[in-house]
């Protein structure tokens, strides 16, 4: 893999620069918050990567952390008004701890174990928000959530918002990209490809995948704090498992093991609803086929589609090991 | 008078259970053959039922009559599934791809996809309403068992997972198909180098599987009445869990465990409100796999 | 070429043609795909029949009204997008949404912080209209239902009453409410009882709720899941009484429930028996869609006649702003479901509840 | 005529060559080796046979009539039958089901004469009939594998590296076998790495290097052919 620091600069002159600018200039609140959800989604689908993609483990949990993260953040800015660097702080760590302490007994579980484990914690966590009403206020929902604050200003407005995501969500994905070019991120992908080799190596391949789960956690309780704010509003509703598998699509739609491709796989699942409002009825219906069609046709996602053509051309044609 | 009590908070639970059970007999035999789960097995099962609800009002065919139509429609689902969401991702032949992690991935998405794109053309069809098996057609008929009061929905319910899942062993155990699908889940390449058809082996595998989800789907609807598109969603999830928690590749597994399931949540309900049961089944799931981190009954060898 | 051009300019020309009568832009939003698409498509019936019959009325004076309708999917993001989408629309004048009070009670704020009248004809939570003064509900609320619920009750002698309701936002304000005032009457609430809204089997809920001895059993449910426990009490030899929300006046229920409907008593807001205007309406309704209307339908009919009726007086100078104002101003109106009163310090509008009793496959008013 | 004619076989993964120009020939009734260090080919040129991969080029050809491109199962129903690399058992399959399974289109008379004629020809897999495959030893696994080719009644037997991982004596053994079967008529296509054994065993022989055919001969004259001693027969 070479190394795509120059992408990385363009990434973020694009986020930074070049998007805040078109909002700009053509001034609409609803692209902007397209904007916020496409960022939000590609932190949540960069931590997912991290996850699937280097430690290998496929998981549906997304909901748990990401909602955990937004409403430990609501709880903290409607009762105690804490501002932005104490809440992303402590969703890090809270979410951090909290995957810790789940994932200790669940990354010891293999492939599709682990997959469903995931899918009963995200329920799981889906049946406590909607119940615990005197924490969560239940299916009304947490409604009131005040703007970001940083110290003694209030950040309101789209673009201010707009930044303050940017700017975390960038510095998230950051992390997810130093971890999986460094050392770690080798010994990771050793852990996931054999673990008895990895074990000779003196690697633990327990430690590895927890330390990955924590990392992951960690970012999509952050990535919650952000939703929390930009939205103002929560709902048990935001965190059922069919939101899971949307970042899980994102994902997917961009790539594994990608982290452009979180970005592109992010604005697929947010503005591919959105483009298909106009067919009413039809709307999911048409979801569905785009998704079918986006893995049928293109099986490595978008953001290899280069490299997704030469597997294509390679397995399929030179080689000809093609069956029918 | 207590005790009684309890007892029929169980009778309902593993009532409820068999349900889940139905429909993880055909969602497990077609894990066994391809370690691919397939998400759309939920929509098999809503077909079916809605083949039910064809068959009894617009044909105006007795409720027994309706099996023909099931099973065609059901036969035709699972080779419609195993040809448009499976069949493209084993292009290749060789080992390292028939059963690999991408292969078993995107059939998984590509499965749910087309369970959402399934879903939604019949919410077209139906216009996503509930629609109900007019009560004369309905099982529910109370049937007095020794004293305890069931109706004949959960006779049927529980008879029909019995023979689906005798009829299924015998199948696996005594046919020459059974056996061929036995060899394709337990080893892929050996069974090419054994002069079996992989794809017949699958396309038959999906086609018993499909009829097993539409069988249960008009069972289920028989018994409860109520249809609406979006019916098999939660069930293929319980059928999932019902896999795992029996071992993944054990079919008798995945009955006892559904069952297990269901009686765990009529326990659940004797302390907890109802609205907190639904996530009885998923950490009896997170502890089973605790303990037993491959499931409780995984088949030797498997 | 010349010829691309000419139909071009014609096109064009059509086009200003156009602009120069007035049109009149509402936005919706309620769920058209998912689990409760059908009360979304209720609501759209609603909707474009009472524009087909307002067009008719000729009040119009040439100006051209269009709603458009986006699929929420009840989903409160879904709702807020839709919410930022509207708001920039410089055309849309006002926005009917949703039927969930969740996905109103996300999105309203966003329409009330914009200046944009948010109005919905459903959601029937507290909290609608005090979200702020660009939000008004024209339907029945909680509170009111609660206590005429109570009232009912208390008249048929209902001593101790077990209650079943949905784990959202409308059955827990419903079984709340309702439970309040009628414990304030006296009654006595035996048990209470969130069910899962995805099960299809509730015999442990009515077991338990038997256990307590109640002489009433309250569903605080909608159709699809009220007419399973119904069902299954009948089934399981349960002989007392059922009582259901208002939200049960609907014909799926008859339908699901089949005998088991029989002697269920809601509280009745839309019945042909209410007035001759209910019945031609649900006649003409029923000649359009080939199914009487459901309360929902019903309701979407009633609010956007209202609207329309309102906007028409102020034409030709329509604003967003107008329409605030044209809403607060309203204090009588006569509808389909009869004269209705707004009453400005509470902002709702006082529906009235008929007593109803399910007798022979139908709904009945008890007189 | 030869019963396996295969002429100029190319095959191809991705942009690497792994056979190029392989031409070999099994006539009815023979016994052919293909050496060849690890990794040169070997298990791949057996596995085209078999119809696992598509060749890019050349011919293979069955009895007269070409075969190349036909699914795996259609080549056996051919008469191709393969004891495949690592044995391939269904582990969790009893030793009578795998047999049974390897049977193709015969009624159960057959079917029984069949196995009965296997069993005595490998005795061992009678006496463990009920056990699972995956719970036998090296030794009998690899009987069994053969056993499950042979249940097809194939006209041509292709092994691959049958003496891998077993004791000498398990060896001598299963090669006492292969002469059995090519006595009872059934021509046999040997990869073995143990190239001194192959070539006391085998009538003609090939030997394969990076993808290519480098050398044949009879077997007699290539186990003195010094090229081959040094390469391949010297260290085994």
């Amino acid at each position: 893999m070479n190394r795509p620091l120059p992408l990385g600069w363009l990434l973020a002159a694009v986020i930074l620069v070049v998007v805040p600018a078109a909002l700009w200039l053509f001034g609409s609140a609803y692209a902007a918050r397209l904007a916020q959800l496409v960022l939000i989604t590609a932190l949540l689908a960069a931590a997912l990567n991290l996850l699937i993609g280097t430690a290998g483990l496929l998981s549906l949990d997304t909901v748990v952390y990401y909602g955990f993260g937004a409403y430990l953040t609501a709880i903290l800015s409607t009762n105690y008004g804490t501002t932005l660097p104490t809440e992303i702080l402590a969703a890090a760590a809270a979410g951090a701890l909290l995957g810790g302490l789940i994932g200790w007994p669940l990354v010891r579980l293999a492939s599709i174990f682990f997959a469903v484990a995931t899918m009963g914690l995200a329920t799981i966590f889906h049946t406590t928000v909607l119940n615990w009403v005197d924490l969560t206020r239940g299916p009304m929902g947490y409604r009131g959530i005040p703007a970001f604050k940083l110290g003694e200003f209030t950040i309101d407005g789209w673009a201010g918002n707009y930044y303050v995501i940017a700017v975390v969500v960038l510095g998230g994905v950051w992390i997810v990209h130093r971890l999986t070019h460094s050392y770690y991120g080798n010994a990771m992908r050793a852990a996931r490809e054999d673990e008895d080799c990895a074990r000779a190596m003196g690697l633990s391949p327990h430690a590895l995948k927890l330390q990955a789960y924590a990392v992951h956690a960690s970012l999509m309780s952050v990535a919650g704090a952000l939703y929390a704010h930009a939205n103002n509003f929560l709902s048990p509703d935001n965190f059922v498992l069919l939101e899971s598998g949307l970042t899980l699509t994102a994902v997917v739609v961009g790539g594994l093991g990608s982290l452009p491709g979180a970005f592109i796989g992010a604005l697929v699942v947010v503005l591919v609803p959105e483009l298909l409002r106009p067919l009413g009825n039809l709307r999911a219906f048409g979801f569905g086929m785009i998704l079918f069609l986006s893995i049928l046709f293109l099986p490595r996602g978008l953001w290899s589609e280069v490299s997704s053509l030469a597997f294509v051309r390679r397995h399929l044609f030179r080689e000809g090991w093609l069956k029918r | 008078m207590f005790d009684s009590f309890v007892a029929g908070q169980l009778a309902i639970g593993a009532s409820v259970g068999l349900t889940y059970a139905l429909v993880a007999i055909g969602f497990t035999l077609i894990y066994r053959v391809l370690s691919a789960v397939n998400f759309a097995h939920g929509e098999v099962y809503t077909l079916g039922a809605f083949a039910t609800l064809v068959a009894v009002t617009t044909l105006k065919a007795p409720p027994l009559a309706a099996v023909p139509l099931v099973i065609v429609v059901g036969l035709a689902a699972g080779l419609g599934i195993e040809r448009v969401a499976f069949r493209p991702f084993r292009r290749f032949t060789d080992e390292a791809s028939l059963k690999s992690r991408a292969v078993r991935e995107a059939t998984l998405l590509s499965s749910l996809a087309l369970g959402i794109v399934g879903r939604e053309a019949m919410d077209q069809v139906w216009h996503g309403q509930w629609l109900a098996i007019p009560q004369d057609k309905m099982l529910n008929q109370p049937v007095n068992l020794g004293g305890v009061m069931l109706s004949a929905g959960e006779l049927a319910i529980a008879g029909l997972s019995l023979v689906l899942l005798v009829g299924l062993q015998w199948l696996l155990l005594r046919t020459r198909v059974g056996l061929e699908i036995r060899a394709v889940s337990s080893n892929l390449v050996g069974a090419q180098f054994s002069g079996i058809d992989i794809n017949r082996v699958v396309l038959a595998t999906f086609a018993v599987g499909s009829i097993l989800g539409a069988l249960a789907g008009m069972v289920v609807s028989l018994a409860y009445g109520s249809i609406q598109s979006s019916m098999g969603l939660t069930v293929v999830l319980k059928a999932f869990v019902a896999m795992v928690i029996g071992g993944l590749t054990s079919i008798p597994g995945a009955v006892v465990a559904g069952v297990l399931i269901g009686v765990a949540e009529g326990a659940a309900s004797l302390w907890v409100a109802s609205a907190w049961t639904e996530m009885v089944a998923y950490v009896l799931l997170i502890f089973t796999l605790i303990f037993f981190p491959r499931g409780l009954f995984r088949r030797r060898g498997a | 070429m010349l010829k691309t051009l000419a139909v071009l300019a014609a096109v064009l020309f059509a086009a200003a043609a156009q602009a120069q009568a007035q049109t009149l832009k509402f936005g919706c939003y309620i769920p058209l795909t998912g689990p409760v698409a059908q009360y979304g498509k209720s609501m759209l019936n609603g909707f474009n029949m009472a524009l087909k019959d307002f067009e008719a009325t000729g009040k119009l004076k040439g100006a051209k009204v269009v709603i458009q309708c986006e699929d929420d999917q009840n989903r409160a993001d879904d709702g807020i997008n839709i919410a930022r989408k509207f708001v920039e629309d410089k055309d849309v004048l006002a926005v009917l949404g949703s039927w969930a009070s969740t996905v109103t009670l996300a999105a309203a704020p966003i329409y009330n912080t914009a200046k944009i009248v948010n109005m919905t004809p459903i959601s029937s939570h507290p909290d609608v209209t005090k979200l702020g003064p660009y939000v008004f509900r024209q339907s029945i609320i909680q509170t009111a239902e609660g206590a005429a619920n109570a009232e009912y009750l208390m008249k048929l002698g209902v001593k101790r009453l077990a209650m079943i309701g949905l784990p959202n936002d409308y059955g827990k304000a419903n079984i709340a409410l309702t439970r309040k005032a009628y414990e304030a009457k006296g009654g006595t609430v035996v048990f209470e009882e969130f069910i899962r809204p995805d099960a299809q089997d509730f015999r442990a809920t009515l077991q338990k709720a038997m256990r307590e001895n109640p002489d009433t059993i309250y569903m605080g449910l909608f159709a699809p899941q009220g007419s399973l426990v119904a069902k299954q009490a009948r089934q399981m030899g349960i002989k007392i009484p059922i009582y259901g929300a208002a939200a049960l006046d609907s014909r799926d229920f008859l339908k699901l429930a089949g005998d088991a409907a029989e002697g269920v008593r809601m509280l009745l807001v839309y019945n042909p028996s209410t007035g001759p205007k209910m019945a031609e309406f649900f006649k003409r309704y029923e000649q359009q869609f080939g199914a009487p209307p459901e309360p929902f339908a019903a309701n979407a009919y009633l609010t956007f006649t209202m609207m329309l009726d309102m906007v028409a007086t102020q034409m030709p100078k329509v604003n967003r702003e107008s329409i605030r104002e044209g809403l607060d101003k309203m204090r009588d109106l006569d509808t389909i479901a009869g004269p209705l009163k707004y009453d400005p310090a509470t902002r709702e509008w006082n529906f009235r509840f008929f007593p109803g009793l399910i007798e022979k496959g139908s709904f009945n008013v008890v007189k | 005529m030869n019963l396996l004619s295969v002429e100029s076989l190319d095959l191809r993964f991705g942009d690497r060559n792994v056979l190029s120009g392989i031409s070999l020939a099994v006539p009815a009734n023979g016994l052919v080796a293909i050496l060849g260090r690890n990794g040169v080919g070997k298990t791949t040129l057996l596995r085209t046979i078999s119809g696992l991969y598509r060749p890019a080029a050349g011919r293979i050809a069955f009895d007269g009539e070409s075969i190349g491109g036909l699914p795996p199962h259609k080549v056996v129903a051919r008469g191709i039958a393969q004891a495949p690399e690592g044995r391939q058992l269904f582990a969790d399959l009893s030793v009578e089901e795998n047999l049974r399974a390897g049977a193709r289109g015969m009624n159960q008379a057959a079917y029984r004469r069949e196995r009965d004629r296997l069993r005595a020809m490998f005795p061992i897999l009678d006496e463990r009939s009920t056990q699972l495959a995956g719970s036998l030893s090296g030794g009998e696994q690899q009987m069994l594998c053969i056993a499950r080719a042979l249940m097809a009644r194939p006209r041509l037997l292709l092994l691959d590296e049958p003496s891998l991982g077993l004791a000498p004596k398990m060896v001598a053994r299963v090669f006492e076998k292969i002469d059995a079967i090519r006595a009872g008529g059934v021509a046999v296509l040997l990869v073995e790495q143990n190239a001194r054994l192959a070539l006391m065993h085998a009538d003609h022989a090939y030997v394969l290097d990076q993808g290519r055919m480098v050398l044949e001969g009879p077997a007699r004259a290539l186990i003195a052919d010094e090229r081959v001693v040094a390469a391949y027969l010297g260290g085994a």
